[in-house]
């Protein structure tokens, strides 16, 4: 089922430069349907943005990338891959980090334990050799530790590197988690309303942050976000969807200017 | 067939005294979820004060089980109030562990009020029964039936339409919310204590009635009783009550027929067997038959 | 040359010490002056008990690393720490009480047989170690008290190898090579089986908690912590919850094991199953919680302080609750209620009131001291 | 139904038109921590007030000192007063200052998930003594929320984020308050839901409840509001009618962003703007 | 500066260690053996012996005062006292050392009681009593390497041939054999169909093993052999079969908390063979309790010497008459005369070592081993003393039939007291 009333830039086919192709997926809970044949597709380097009203689907759609729930319809390919079905760890070991909605931090650890969890896949040291410490499991701590150090620069925590992160204020664990997924060194990073209860200054250090490390570290993204502003100024394309059905699909602009967007989910204003 | 209703019979009979105490640690569970590891503590106290009553005093027996459980409540309610009322906000097993406080600390002042050696309760319905055909039921058995029975419809009553109950519902999801809405935790706390206080002693008269006698063991029931409220749900009284006879059954059952159907297995795997009904039913359903699953949000 | 700062980091494995600073260096000077200076100071009822405290600590540690680190509570240790026992007595050699059945006992030497112990005991904490994926909290730790019945069941049954209810006596001793700890001669100087034990003993209490202090630093480690802390989250970024958590429990019963058997050889030296399996184990199950909670979960030295505290109160309790006028020795004479009575009521009590004091611990006690210290004159 | 309710809420006699007052608070958490350091603010009756300030700056600290749930955060009020209709709030305890007529919608909207919405709404009466009251509430919020008239026997918890702050609220007016206190009502919800809910605030505020509006969406809360107050590190900062503080250029710069029309691009952020302090 | 400070610090505590080190143990042997000369002190053993310091000789008791457990320690340890403050009122042992008991709590687990015995081993003489199979096995370990005296509170006949310890009565497997034959000579046992209902332990292979032998001895073939675990409340299973089996006589071995559920479910299933049961199976609940018509006609319970009252017995008047000066409240109790009987013991073994001129605790358990025969009286029955290869406990038992009316004798009255079997007197004690 295709759109005809939005011009639609996402044919999965279309483009060779895309990361992640999502091709018809449906979700069910139950009697519930949760997603109903959403596709879209997000090329290399690019920040896609998927906003609706709440319980729209939008959360629904990352689980459904990075492997906590499984969409009974339709396949998911990152690079090619085919990833439905596979456990969330195996997405994350192919490349797929995110942030939560309220927060997913260890909040009795510290931001240098929090962010060594980010490289917890890329590292090898198990019970054994964690216990016997000197040699190897020491020497990949070291190598680890430079590499989240670096982290920690880019996203400015210096400061509060030694507490545990639950005692930190909410922009600064908003800030951490963008960096456990930086550890992580994602090939697709997905944010999960990554401004939501930030004011103004908090909001323009983390969309600064978001522009950073696009720029700097040549992420692809793709963001849910209430924060229109953001949205319109960050997104090079947003995809909008309501009751798990995709509604429009194109640039800010064009999709600001959808009726059926701003019937379901604008409003009046904007 | 008629050994099969024996069995399931006397299964039943003990499945209800399971029930009873099940339903004792659900009522704290459900208000403040912790298991309370004093509950047979609380029911050995409730116990030895219904002998106490009957046997010193001579009370009519009915008016000795609620003189007891006004008193055991009161203890309950003190322990709340002085104790478990300070360690609100810590983790919950630092709460468990004030319980297994409590425990060792009634285990022996029980002890060292009334003394090791068994006694009688003092309960009109002695090893007196009644039979329907050939079946031959203890009266006590009837009766401690109807006790669990009874608890659980008043149970429900009070959880339905309770201002209280209600409220108890309520602070067990969201104390703070709860407050939020001049629901007071501490009245929640204490009710609950006070009424699985309350419970323990009729729980006891269902352990220690006929003759089984008021002794120490008594306790020993509360630990049994665990399969049964893990097994039904920790938060639901239905599910202690289910829970209960499923587990007084199989373990009767498997008493009954383990020598013809598995005579290879060492002796007592009537021990075992309510364990693994236990586990088998917590890996299909990891909160019990009826119990509430957290609602995990991703 | 000017001294460089101790307090100045200049690489990253410099940050990774565990003893990093001049204080905790100072300290750990201290614990070893303890160490070699006590065996030499105390009689053999204090050594004894100490031992006891350190056999309980190995045992603590290992179950602060599922409780504490993975927030799994488990009320089965003492079904682990049977398994060693037993094991010390199958591999290190004893005899069945009562010679009612032939049992076959194994002669192997320590080195070989305290390993041994620890691998059975992990390899069945592993097999129990699925179901605890699918529970948490309390649920797990009722469910985990039925490994106390089916253990109760195995040991009474099993007699051909348990010798069932009459149990085991253990010959096996502490010995390394040529060097026996319960019968120590340095330089020509003999020392009593206690001293060497508390020296054995220690050891490897120290060996069992840089273990784990080690894999709590590390990537094994830190995997635990985000299951505890956040299992949705953890496995998002990438941790297999089953491996961390079935490792932990196999790790734990491992450690359990290594105690058990040590508990086995040193501190009772005759096994029945009520110490390890039913009630009875419950209360060794127990007394572990106790210590790790008394002590300060989530910390590797909680669990010795615990143990400390938790093992040791009840026998100076009993020895001073001795003075008590209104307590009566035997059942006939004029008093309140027995000295066993009272010394188990103030128990209770003091756990009760330990846990007022401080719900974390007696390491958040310490922590808070220190800090308080550290910040002074500041108030915050 | 609407009449007798104002009427009742303009009864009491002589400080009637302040309804809720607080001078100088100052709130210590675990002994150590400040978590307000003297705060003052009055509530006008009828009025709606609003509080704005960036996240720790203490609008929570501020609701809970209020409502006295600093208890369960082990925190203290250390200095100061607050008066609610004329009575000191001081130790206090949650539940009479809910029958005084306080009622607050917390944080996170914080209903309970377990509950159908019909119990939630319930939970809100707890303090009603009175049957008739309560029925009576009860319409008045199934009036106010008809979305939630089919939805009043399913598990709260089900329900979407708006219809579950719509829960909240009517929770919260279960009690027939005469202050209506509302933690970030907007947090998390999308545009459209959140003019919803401040068109409900202003219906509520026009039946007679004043209200202390805490956000950090400061554009809607100072359009709804009469007086607002902007909170820094503890400590207000700022305060005066809505309309002058939506026109004060500070609060321009770092709540609104330059007005919509002339906002700043994200993009264009490229360096870090120095948190400007009005508190030295 | 800080630095500084902690080093200063380490220094102070390692030059503190060394220092203390220095001044450590170096008197190692001194516990060793004391006067090897024992007749040159006769009747005047020297004092500064663990637990004897010429005046007052110290009694170690180990015993649970906790838990369950202690229904039986309690008066266990009532009777030690008792006999003790008989022996204190006639001047003590030999007339001159008068006796304390250092009772501690064992909470009837291995590890209190062996840390227990390492506090107080050093203060006391022998210990009286010790209860509990499993703890007395664990202490023995340690009693080998100390050589100390200890007298084990139960009727195992594993106890017999080990010099450190003093076992008093008749063992488990005397009384079932006695039983039996009983049951041959008054309940036509030998055309009856005999069964037997035995816990799954040590206690209960006794009981069996006893049954067994007497069986074999008679050629009677037992019908049905039940076992049930420690503390099992539900006994429909194993009623059902002995009753389908059509049990007459069942020997019964098994504890109080077990015969009370147990007694109901055969009352209440109409199960009435007749139960002979080994003595720890009782307890006075049983009798006074609602059980008591049912067992009045079913229930016989072997133990050893007279009736509770029985003045005729000079052992039994004599403890009855300390009862009354010591402990008026006293009830009639089965543990508390085994106490009774148990500390009793102790003193001659006391007397022989203060006669033998050497309380130290090797020299008490030399006394023990040149005991000829210790006697009580008719309390229990005697039993022939001196190195353990010759010990041979007593072979009588008493049979008791239940009467619920019986309040002063314990609701217990004899039947037959203090009879031996010829199967009992040849029985090998292994």
């Amino acid at each position: 089922m295709s759109d005809t009333s939005t011009p639609d830039t996402t044919s999965p086919a279309a483009s060779a430069d895309a990361l992640l192709v999502v091709d018809g997926i449906g979700l069910r809970f139950g009697g519930v349907q949760a997603i109903t044949d959403v596709t879209f597709s997000v090329n290399r380097g690019e920040l896609f943005a998927v906003i609706g009203p709440n319980g729209a689907g939008k959360t629904s759609i990352f689980n459904c990338i990075n492997g906590v729930y499984r969409p009974q319809q339709g396949s998911i390919r990152l690079d090619g891959v085919e990833i439905v079905g596979m456990h969330s760890r195996e997405t994350a070991e192919m490349g797929v980090a995110r942030t939560f909605q309220n927060l997913g931090l260890f909040g009795n650890l510290d931001i240098v334990d929090n962010l060594m969890l980010g490289r917890h896949h890329l590292m090898k040291t198990g019970f054994l050799s964690g216990a016997v410490w000197w040699g190897r499991a020491k020497r990949e701590e070291i190598a680890n530790r430079a590499k989240v150090e670096e982290i920690i620069d880019l996203l400015e925590l210096g400061n509060f590197r030694r507490k545990p992160v639950g005692m930190l204020p909410y922009g600064i664990q908003k800030r951490i988690e963008l960096g456990r997924c930086l550890a992580m060194e994602p090939r697709l990073l997905l944010l999960d309303e990554p401004v939501a209860g930030m004011n103004l200054e908090e909001t323009e250090d983390m969309a600064r942050y978001i522009i950073e490390v696009r720029s700097n570290l040549d992420m692809t993204m793709i963001m849910v976000e209430h924060d229109m502003h953001v949205v319109m100024d960050l997104a090079d394309r947003v995809m909008a969807v309501d009751f798990g059905v995709r509604l429009a699909t194109g640039t800010p602009e064009e999709v600001q200017q959808d009726q059926r967007v701003i019937d379901a989910y604008l409003g009046k204003a904007s | 067939m008629t050994r099969f209703i024996e069995f399931a019979l006397a299964g039943l009979a003990q499945g209800f005294v399971y029930a009873l105490v099940a339903l004792g640690f659900v009522i704290i569970y459900k208000a403040t979820e912790v298991i309370n590891f004093a509950q047979g503590g609380l029911l050995t106290l409730g116990v030895y004060l219904v002998y106490n009553f009957t046997s010193g005093q001579s009370v009519p027996f009915p008016l000795a089980v609620v003189m007891s459980m006004i008193v055991t409540a009161g203890v309950a309610l003190l322990f709340e109030r002085l104790v478990l009322r300070r360690m609100l906000g810590n983790p919950v097993f630092a709460q468990v562990m004030v319980t297994i406080g409590l425990l060792f600390i009634l285990q022996n002042l029980v002890i060292a009020i009334w003394g090791a050696e068994p006694l009688n309760l003092g309960d009109p319905w002695g090893i007196s029964t009644i039979s329907i055909g050939e079946v031959i039921i203890e009266v006590r058995d009837l009766w401690t039936a109807a006790l669990a029975i009874g608890v659980l419809v008043v149970f429900f009553l009070f959880f339905r339409f309770s201002k209280l109950g209600l409220a108890m519902r309520a602070t067990a999801v969201d104390q703070e919310a709860a407050l939020a809405q001049g629901m007071s935790s501490r009245q929640v706390y204490m009710a609950a204590w006070g009424i699985a206080g309350a419970t323990a002693a009729i729980a006891g008269v269902g352990v220690a009635a006929g003759a089984t006698g008021v002794s120490p063991s008594v306790e020993f029931v509360a630990l049994l009783a665990f399969p049964a409220i893990i097994l039904g749900g920790i938060d639901s009284p239905l599910g202690a009550v289910i829970g209960g006879l499923i587990i007084g059954v199989t373990q009767s059952l498997t008493a009954g027929y383990q020598n013809e159907l598995f005579p290879w297995l060492w002796a007592g795997f009537d021990d075992v067997m309510p364990f693994i009904v236990m586990v088998l039913v917590l890996l299909v359903r990891p909160y019990g038959l009826f119990g509430t699953p957290e609602i995990k949000r991703v | 040359m000017a001294r460089q700062s101790p307090y100045l980091i200049t690489n990253y494995g410099k940050d990774l010490r565990l003893f990093g600073s001049s204080w905790k260096r100072a300290g750990l000077l201290l614990l070893a002056a303890l160490f070699v200076v006590l065996p030499l100071q105390l009689d053999d009822f204090w050594l004894s008990l100490l031992a006891t405290v350190g056999v309980y600590a190995i045992g603590a540690v290992g179950l602060n690393l599922l409780t504490g680190y993975a927030g799994q509570v488990s009320l089965g240790h003492a079904f682990f720490f049977g398994v060693g026992a037993y094991c010390a007595a199958w591999f290190g050699g004893g005899n069945a009480v009562g010679t009612r059945d032939e049992i076959l006992f194994l002669d192997l030497p320590m080195i070989v047989w305290l390993p041994l112990a620890g691998l059975i005991g992990a390899a069945l904490g592993a097999l129990v170690g699925p179901v605890a994926l699918r529970l948490s909290g309390q649920y797990l730790a009722i469910v985990s008290i039925g490994l106390l019945f089916v253990g109760d069941w195995i040991l009474l049954g099993w007699v051909s190898a348990t010798n069932g209810s009459q149990g085991l006596r253990i010959a096996a001793e502490p010995s390394i090579g040529p060097v026996n700890f319960s019968d120590l001669n340095i330089f020509g100087s003999a020392f009593s089986p206690e001293q060497g034990e508390f020296w054995f003993v220690w050891t490897l209490v120290a060996l069992v908690a840089l273990l784990a202090k080690n894999i709590v630093r590390s990537r094994p480690g830190r995997a635990l912590q985000a299951i505890r802390d956040r299992d949705v989250a953890a496995e998002i970024i990438g941790v297999n919850p089953a491996r961390a958590k079935i490792g932990v429990f196999a790790l734990s019963s491992g450690i359990a094991a290594v105690a058990g058997g040590i508990y086995g050889m040193i501190v009772v030296r005759t096994i029945t199953p009520e110490i390890f399996t039913g009630f009875g184990g419950l209360v060794t199950s127990i007394t572990f919680i106790a210590i790790i909670i008394v002590g300060g979960i989530s910390t590797i030295s909680g669990a010795i302080v615990g143990s400390l505290v938790v093992v040791t109160l009840r026998q100076v309790t009993s020895r001073f609750v001795d003075l008590l006028p209104f307590l009566k020795q035997t059942p006939n004479d004029d008093g309140l209620m027995l000295v066993g009575q009272f010394n188990l009521i103030v128990f209770g009590l003091l756990i009760i009131i330990f846990l007022l004091a401080e719900p974390l611990g007696l390491i958040a006690l310490w922590r808070r001291v220190t800090t308080y210290f550290k910040a002074w004159p500041f108030s915050y | 139904m609407n009449t007798s309710m104002t009427a009742t809420n303009n009864a009491p006699g002589t400080d009637a038109d302040v309804v809720l007052s607080a001078q100088g608070v100052e709130v210590v958490y675990r002994d150590v921590l400040l978590g307000l350091r003297g705060v003052s603010l009055e509530v006008k009756r009828g009025s709606i007030v609003a509080v704005l300030g960036s996240n720790g700056s203490g609008k929570t600290t501020l609701l809970r000192a209020l409502t006295g749930l600093l208890d369960v955060h082990r925190g203290k009020v250390t200095k100061g007063s607050m008066q609610f209709e004329g009575q000191p709030l001081e130790r206090r305890d949650p539940a009479s200052i809910v029958r005084a007529g306080m009622a607050q919608v917390m944080e996170g909207r914080r209903i309970f998930p377990a509950l159908t919405v019909d119990e939630n709404l319930r939970t809100g009466a707890y303090t009603v003594r009175s049957k008739a009251q309560i029925r009576e509430n009860y319409d008045r919020v199934l009036s106010l929320f008809p979305v939630l008239v089919d939805r009043r026997t399913s598990t709260a918890g089900y329900l979407s984020g708006g219809e579950q702050q719509m829960v909240a609220i009517g929770r919260a007016l279960m009690s027939s308050p005469t202050l209506l206190l509302l933690d970030e009502p907007s947090l998390g919800l999308a545009p459209l839901i959140v003019e919803q809910i401040a068109g409900i605030v202003r219906e509520v505020n026009a039946q007679g409840t004043s209200v202390v509006l805490v956000e950090q969406n400061a554009t809607m809360a100072l359009s709804l509001a009469d007086h607002g107050y902007v909170l820094e590190n503890g400590r207000v900062v700022k305060d005066g009618p809505g309309a002058e503080l939506l026109a004060d250029k500070d609060i321009q710069e770092f709540y609104l962003g330059v007005g919509d029309a002339g906002r700043k691009s994200f993009r264009d952020v490229k360096t870090y703007r120095r948190r400007k302090r009005w508190s030295s | 500066m800080r630095s500084n400070r902690g080093r200063a610090i380490v220094g102070i505590a390692l030059a503190l260690s060394l220092v203390v080190a220095a001044c450590g143990r170096s008197e190692e042997s001194s516990g060793g053996e004391s006067s090897g000369g024992g007749n040159a002190n006769a009747g005047n053993p020297p004092a500064g012996v663990p637990g004897f310091d010429g005046t007052t000789i110290s009694l170690g008791v180990l015993t649970p005062q906790t838990g369950l457990a202690a229904t039986i320690g309690d008066p266990l340890t009532a009777g030690n006292q008792l006999y003790f403050d008989r022996v204190n009122a006639a001047g003590g042992i030999a007339g001159k050392y008068k006796v304390q008991l250092v009772p501690k709590d064992t909470e009837y687990r291995a590890e209190k009681a062996v840390q227990e015995y390492a506090a107080t081993k050093d203060s006391v003489a022998m210990y009286v009593q010790i209860l509990g199979t499993a703890i007395q096995e664990a202490i023995l370990v340690e009693q080998e390497t100390d050589e100390i005296l200890s007298g084990p509170a139960t009727l195992d006949a594993e106890w017999v041939r080990n010099p450190l310890l003093m076992p008093i009565g008749a063992p488990y497997q005397i009384q079932a054999i006695n039983g039996l034959d009983y049951a041959i000579r008054e309940l036509d046992a030998a055309n009856s169909t005999v069964c037997a209902m035995t816990k799954d332990d040590l206690y209960g292979q006794a009981g069996l093993g006893g049954l067994e032998y007497a069986a074999e001895q008679a050629g009677i073939a037992i019908a049905a052999k039940q076992t049930f675990r420690q503390g099992d409340q539900d006994y429909t299973a194993q009623i059902g079969a002995l009753s389908s089996a059509g049990c007459e006589i069942v020997w019964l071995t098994s504890l109080p908390t077990e015969t009370i559920p147990m007694m109901t479910g055969a009352s209440t299933q109409g199960f009435a063979p007749t139960w002979i049961a080994n003595s720890p199976a009782w307890t006075s609940l049983l009798g006074a309790g609602e059980l008591g018509p049912y067992l009045a006609e079913n229930f016989l319970l072997m133990s050893e010497g007279p009736q509770w009252g029985d003045t005729s017995v000079p052992g039994m008047a004599q403890m009855l008459e300390d009862i009354k000066a010591y402990a008026p409240d006293q009830t009639a109790n089965v543990y508390f005369a085994f106490g009774y009987a148990q500390a009793w013991a102790a003193a001659q073994v006391l007397e022989k070592a203060v006669a033998l001129g050497d309380l130290s605790q090797a020299g008490i358990v030399s006394a023990a081993s040149q005991i000829t025969e210790l006697t009580f009286g008719g309390l229990v029955g005697d039993y022939t003393y001196g190195p353990a290869a010759d010990r041979n406990p007593p072979r009588a038992s008493s049979v008791f039939a239940v009467d619920p009316t019986s309040t002063a004798t314990g609701f217990l009255v004899g039947v037959e007291i203090n009879q031996t079997s010829q199967a009992a007197s040849e029985y090998q004690i292994p």
